[in-house]
């Protein structure tokens, strides 16, 4: 992503468009760029979703094994994120040049869902076993404002995901033996509309603006990240950049990151309902269209 | 867990004798809850308050600058060394870079902690660094990195923000150009009850998941008093929007009150500086 | 259990000499130079070419005369039915070289001196021949990229079942439960081997058969592959000019 | 420019050691006040806090338990890392430890396994499945100079802190169950190291600070315990002669004892 | 605010225009294309066993008896004369690196700008050391290719009016092959707007100036605000080349004009959609099928 470099002039003409509420493509300054979602695209995951954000691709994929639960915590379930930015993304996330923001996103994902995400719906015999969920995020393409594609993509794999039903336990001794039932589709869905989904804020001048492009996150003096639950409840918030915030602005931008937030999880909500009504012959298109 | 080969390793599956005595954990924290439901906190202090802070500048006497900070039972060292030319660098830089370092001791935390870096501290290492960034007159050194370092030597809560007050301290000792003194401080809510400085068995509870929709987490928020300006801020939990503003307002509060601590541990090190000179 | 039932069908349905279904699409990405995306069966995978460009490591080490190829195979924590802890590991930075070695012998060089080509293939799926479906994946990117290469580059995997019948293209079940492999890249139109690989232990006299087959393999995937190009181009390339500046039709 | 500095401080120092005094005022064989802070730190097992002069250690003793060694199943571990983290010098880097850290390390290891500071089968619960696993780790604060002689005072006055409670097993059942009935550990002997460098083949200097370890050609130690001659270390560098080494373990011994009395003095 | 989540199963599959009716030969990596005998190898073909085979996918083109394929999409290849928008890099020993997404990047050198001073001016010591205050790192110009280097890079010149430092405006990056080459690569469209269609695939667009650029172009001039109104047409020009560029359409003058036209009926934000870029790409190459015949 340092690929991208902009001039003074650009910055300028980027700046004062954020002043004037029209951004260089177009938008204004709490508009989104059109999202496009595709879900259970990879067979062999629980759950999987892929979501366009103009230029940036992110494909989720939710894995579940079984696994004993943590002593302090008998009654829940495991949930891990984990991050990876593929090299197709751009030639500096080879090796390991990726691995700093992965460990960003996978961090802050994890931060972000766990006040809200309630591990004990992921318990199977308490104490002794429970589900572990891997939530595995490939960045693909990165066309700006990665947090919010990531978490949106995030939350719609794992709205997708369905655990397998467990037909029979029997004890042996002090194991006990799980059996999962063989039929792929005697599962029951995860329930994850409760979710939060993140939002980013990106300061420009004294504005703020909401899905910046890459250009603009590099203009920005900094930018705020805000999970934002369907029900308008904040569940973390993170600051990028360098740059500082006068109190006023901080709480100004929170207050309309949250009204996106509600906002950006309706919309969500209503594409998944949608995917879901229209079950029957689903095709699959995957990245062949 | 990753094989080292640079240290000696014990075997692998070690459990610490205290998930034996979780019960005991547990009495203790729902002690810590009840207590707090009628607004009393089990160390005594007023929900309001901060524990108490003990500072000391330049103890480490082979680095640039340092400071070590007590909050309450939170130990921490932040140490600071000269600007220097950042290795393998080809292009020009304007601003200076700053290279942080965030580590836990091993011992530090209820749970031993890996010698290896986690995300817990990359994560702590990336907002440390943004919050004093902003505070640190980068252009005086252009093409040039400053290395700032924290130790934690025992977590009991608000690490962070004792860490960011901690490196502002440091910076000043090490004559490192800043437009203002940084401090943080943090909060937690516990079923709409808000603590000052939390200690780590109430950020635990803080963090805990429950079913209700009352608020509760933590925010932390480092702050330039005189620039009245927002260098970090982070919260994590669940809360509702508009207690925001009276969150950063107390917030801030707090950090004009660190801030007239730090101030005069600041003086009282500039003296010392001169001191030496004089009597050198 | 028997890798290929007494009606002579394998475990998937398809006959012995039978290759799994081919689809591909070519430039799926705006970023990279070039890029493509190749399923055969249910091995997917993702390829992206940037490049030629400046070289940007180690820029004194590097030949004055020729390109450098630089590659990177990456599979995804998810494409396997077992979740892989790490995207790269040991086996992929093995299949690295073994990609790069198959690249470079088409690829022509000799042209951009001073710069550098990066192939990078991701696997979003696997279920066997996956190096394969890369190499296959990759040369799809380059073409997408304009990079000039002496022939296509594209690759094979086959086995032997019940010790005497070769498949052909096999499926992950195959690899695991069958005996041994070989995986071969091939020019497919001068039929050089750019790349040659038997995964253990063979009969000398089984792998003259087993070779052919994975040839014929190649060769079929060949056609398909330069089937779909052209009308890739075909479809794109009108409102281009042809990517010439007098062409008329 | 680093060399002009260098060669500075020598003539400096070398004008003090002519008078028979260092820079600080020590004498030559003088060692650095020491000051001694057990248990500070609240979330470890064991803790101990030592200054000798700048120099600035911190010990922190964690108990695990864990699996003993199919070779050795009566006996549990007890680990000691020294990290000298990058904010107590500035010639060290962030990232991997570095040679000194590994080396001290090492080094501390084989005298604790040599001279049996601890009966290793006190840590042992029951043969062959449960065992205490002791990892006493210890950061350098402040690298002034003879962080080993700091080390071995961290080490053994952290040790001497650290209480274990009582644990019960059940072979049958695989149960564990704690009693929080907390026993001291048994000590065997306590021994100290002194540091001393030499400086231009005439001087021996005891426990030289940062700046005098830079100038000097060479640097041994001396671990005892007032009685024993536990090791003798030196890692290469310049020949000492014989009668130094003698004088050194005699000055050793001396500061042995007043290190036992400081360790004392604050339990 | 507006946000709308679509399903990309939803999305009739529109990736491409209709192809035209009858293609000519596509020669892909390896085929043969006719006898070497009586013909000349050009770029993108190779002699092997006596017969000329292509290197890369792409048409047939006879030049005489040279014999080229060119492929759809490359890097950019400069050719002398060639007007080009490129990003300095780096700042070398008396010269610039720019970057023009070719295989290398190009070379500017402090002789082949104009500085204040006129033509005559020496380049001493101190235009060598303040290079960094005409050109910094991230600064976009336009220039033309002087020369082209033994290993393939280019040389750039900036000894012209035209060409310059540029100010505030929009870059955008399109395939260099979707730039037609014209006399003319800078345009005014008739809305106040100035666009400059780089040879290697970077466009420029900024308002029109109406003051006479002054004779270096190296100063900068961020106090002035750009209108709304201009604003708004470059947006709307910037998605419109956006379009035509994703329904990989030839992009110069008629072509951005045409699409311009047919974007009326559009906001300027809706010309994000999929959709209304799939409509203007349509309507666009109807237009100028119909012009041509």
């Amino acid at each position: 992503m340092s690929l991208v470099s902009l001039n003074e002039g650009e910055k300028v003409y980027i700046i004062h468009g954020v002043e004037e509420n029209f951004r260089c493509d177009g938008r204004s300054r709490q508009d989104y760029r059109p999202l496009e979602l595709e879900m259970d695209i990879v067979s062999n995951a629980n759950g999987s979703a892929r979501l366009r954000l103009a230029n940036s691709d992110i494909l989720v994929c939710v894995k579940v094994e079984i696994d004993t639960p943590l002593p302090e915590t008998p009654n829940d379930g495991k949930i891990e994120y984990f991050v990876d930015c593929s090299a197709n993304a751009t030639p500096t996330f080879e090796g390991r040049g990726g691995e700093q923001l992965a460990a960003e996103l996978s961090r802050f994902l994890s931060l972000a869902h766990c006040p809200v995400f309630n591990l004990s719906k992921l318990c199977i015999v308490s104490g002794q076993s429970c589900w572990k969920l891997f939530v595995d995020v490939l960045i693909l393409e990165c066309g700006g404002n990665l947090f919010d594609a990531v978490s949106l993509a995030a939350k719609a794999a794992l709205c997708n995901t369905s655990l397998p039903n467990i037909v029979g336990t029997y004890e042996d001794g002090k194991n006990i033996d799980l059996q999962i039932s063989d039929d792929p589709f005697d599962t029951k869905p995860l329930d994850a509309r409760d979710l939060p989904v993140l939002v980013s804020l990106c300061k420009i001048g004294n504005n703020y603006v909401a899905d910046p492009t890459i250009e603009e996150e590099i203009c920005g003096a900094g930018c705020i990240v805000i999970s934002v639950t369907p029900k308008g409840k904040v569940s973390a918030v993170l600051k990028k950049g360098a740059g500082s915030f006068m109190p006023d602005t901080l709480n100004e931008i929170i207050m309309s990151g949250s009204q996106i937030g509600v906002l950006l999880n309706k919309a969500l909500e209503e594409t998944i309902t949608k995917d879901m009504s229209s079950n029957v012959c689903k095709q699959r298109f995957g990245f062949l269209k | 867990m990753p094989t080292n080969l640079y240290r000696f390793q014990g075997p692998e599956g070690t459990i610490p004798y205290q998930h034996y005595l979780i019960d005991k954990n547990n009495t203790k924290l729902t002690k810590i809850a009840t207590a707090l439901m009628k607004n009393e906190r089990c160390d005594g202090r007023d929900i309001s308050a901060h524990r108490n802070l003990c500072i000391k500048t330049g103890i480490v006497t082979q680095a640039k600058g340092s400071a070590y900070v007590e909050k309450g039972h939170t130990k921490l060292l932040c140490s600071v060394f000269d600007p220097k030319e950042v290795p393998n660098k080809v292009e020009y830089a304007k601003t200076g870079e700053l290279q942080c370092e965030f580590k836990f001791a091993t011992f530090s935390c209820r749970q031993r902690r890996n010698y290896t870096r986690d995300s817990e501290e990359r994560q702590l290492c990336n907002e440390f660094r943004r919050a004093i960034e902003p505070a640190v007159c980068r252009g005086e050194f252009a093409n040039f990195e400053i290395q700032v370092n924290v130790l934690v030597l025992e977590n009991d809560g608000s690490v962070l923000s004792t860490a960011i007050t901690a490196a502002g301290l440091a910076l000043m000792d090490g004559c490192i150009p800043m437009y203002d003194m940084i401090v943080a401080s943090s909060l937690g809510i516990f079923k709409n009850t808000i603590l000052v400085d939390p200690t780590y068995d109430e950020e635990t509870l803080c963090l805990s998941w429950t079913e209700d929709e009352e608020n509760r987490g933590t925010v932390m928020l480092a702050y330039m008093v005189s620039l009245e300006q927002i260098t970090e801020f982070s919260q994590n939990g669940s809360m509702d929007i508009n207690m925001f503003p009276e969150y950063v307002q107390l917030l801030i509060d707090q950090n004009c009150k660190i801030n007239k601590l730090v101030q005069s541990a600041a003086i009282t090190d500039v003296i010392g500086h001169f001191e030496s000179q004089t009597t050198d | 259990m028997d890798l290929l039932s007494r009606q002579g069908l394998r475990t998937d349905g398809r006959r012995s000499d039978e290759l799994r279904r081919i689809s591909c699409k070519m430039g799926v990405f705006n970023q990279p130079d070039g890029s493509a995306y190749l399923e055969q069966g249910n091995t997917k995978v993702l390829a992206a070419v940037y490049g030629p460009h400046e070289i940007r490591v180690n820029r004194s080490k590097a030949p004055n005369d020729c390109a450098v190829i630089n590659c990177q195979y990456s599979m995804a924590t998810f494409s396997r039915s077992e979740r892989k802890r790490r995207p790269r590991d040991n086996k992929s930075a093995e299949l690295t070289v073994h990609l790069k070695q198959a690249m470079t012998t088409a690829i022509k060089t000799d042209l951009y001196p001073k710069s550098q080509i990066d192939i990078f293939v991701e696997v979003l799926q696997s279920d066997g021949g996956n190096y394969s479906v890369c190499v296959n994946a990759a040369t799809l990117a380059l073409i997408d990229a304009g990079i000039a290469m002496e022939e296509f580059v594209i690759s094979c995997t086959s086995s032997l079942a019940n010790g005497e019948v070769p498949l052909v293209d096999i499926s992950h079940l195959e690899e695991t439960l069958g005996g041994p492999s070989i995986t071969v890249a091939i020019l497919p139109i001068s039929g050089k081997i750019a790349m040659l690989e038997t995964s253990q232990r063979m009969h000398i006299n089984h792998v003259e058969p087993v070779l052919t087959e994975a040839m014929r393999g190649c060769r079929y995937i060949y056609d398909t592959l330069n089937k779909t190009i052209k009308k890739h181009y075909e479809e794109i390339g009108g409102a281009l000019n042809w990517g010439t500046e007098e062409y008329n039709i | 420019m680093n060399s002009i500095k260098l060669n500075i401080q020598e003539t400096y120092i070398k004008e003090y050691l002519a008078l028979q005094k260092r820079s600080d005022g020590r004498g030559l064989t003088g060692f650095r006040d020491a000051s001694l802070n057990i248990n500070s730190i609240h979330t470890a097992d064991g803790s101990s806090v030592i200054k000798i002069g700048n120099t600035a250690v911190v010990c922190g003793i964690k108990a695990e338990l864990g699996i003993p060694k199919a070779e050795s199943p009566d006996v549990g571990y007890l680990l000691v890392n020294v990290e000298l983290p990058s904010l107590c010098y500035k010639k060290i880097r962030p990232g991997i430890p570095c040679d000194e850290a590994m080396e001290t390390t090492s080094f501390l290891n084989e005298v604790c396994n040599n001279c049996k500071i601890l009966d290793l089968q006190q840590l042992c619960i029951c043969v062959d499945k449960l065992v205490w696993i002791l990892s006493c780790d210890i950061y350098c604060l402040n690298y002034d100079g003879s962080v080993l002689d700091a080390c071995f005072v961290a080490l053994l006055s952290a040790l001497q802190t650290v209480k274990l409670p009582e644990v019960k097993y059940d072979k049958e059942t695989d149960e564990i169950n704690v009693i929080e009935d907390y026993k001291f550990l048994k000590l065997n002997c306590l021994p100290v190291a002194s540091t001393f460098g030499v400086f231009n083949d005439k001087y021996i200097l005891a426990d030289p600070t940062e700046e005098e370890e830079q100038l000097c050609i060479s640097k041994f130690s001396v671990v005892t315990d007032g009685n024993l001659l536990f090791s003798l270390h030196k890692p290469g560098g310049n020949y000492i002669k014989d009668n130094q080494i003698q004088n050194c373990v005699k000055y050793a011994k001396i500061r042995a004892k007043t290190v036992h009395e400081l360790i004392k003095s604050v339990q | 605010m507006n946000i709308s989540i679509s399903l990309a199963s939803k999305k009739t599959r529109h990736g491409i225009l209709k192809p035209t009716s009858n293609p000519p030969v596509i020669f892909t990596p390896g085929e043969k294309i006719r006898d070497e005998a009586g013909f000349m190898r050009g770029h993108g073909t190779y002699v092997s066993a006596g017969s000329l085979k292509a290197t890369v996918a792409g048409v047939e083109q006879n030049i005489n008896r040279l014999v080229t394929v060119s492929p759809l999409r490359c890097r950019y290849n400069g050719e002398i004369g060639d007007v080009v928008i490129g990003r300095i890099t780096e700042l070398v020993h008396k010269r610039w690196k720019v970057d023009l997404n070719a295989r290398l990047d190009a070379v500017l050198l402090l002789t082949s700008i104009q500085l204040p001073g006129g033509e005559l001016r020496r380049r001493g010591m101190e235009d060598e050391q303040s290079m960094r205050n005409y050109l910094s790192e991230g600064d976009l110009i336009s220039a033309e290719v002087h020369s082209i280097f033994a290993d393939g890079s280019l040389s750039l010149h900036m000894r012209s009016l035209k060409y310059g430092k540029l100010g505030q405006g929009v870059l955008i990056k399109v395939q260099s092959s979707l730039i037609k080459r014209s006399k003319n690569h800078f345009h005014n469209l008739t809305v106040g707007i100035s666009i400059i269609l780089g040879n290697n695939g970077y466009i420029w667009i900024e308002p029109t100036s109406n003051d006479n650029k002054d004779l270096v172009g190296l100063e900068d001039e961020f106090e002035q605000v750009v209108d709304i109104g201009d604003r708004q047409t470059i947006s709307r020009v910037r998605n419109v080349i956006l379009a035509l560029s994703y329904y990989k359409m030839l992009i110069y003058d008629t072509s951005i004009q045409f699409a311009l036209e047919e974007s009326k009926k559009y906001t300027v934000s809706d010309l994000l959609t999929a959709e209304a870029c799939y409509d203007i790409a349509n309507l666009t190459r109807h237009r100028l099928q119909i012009m041509d015949e």
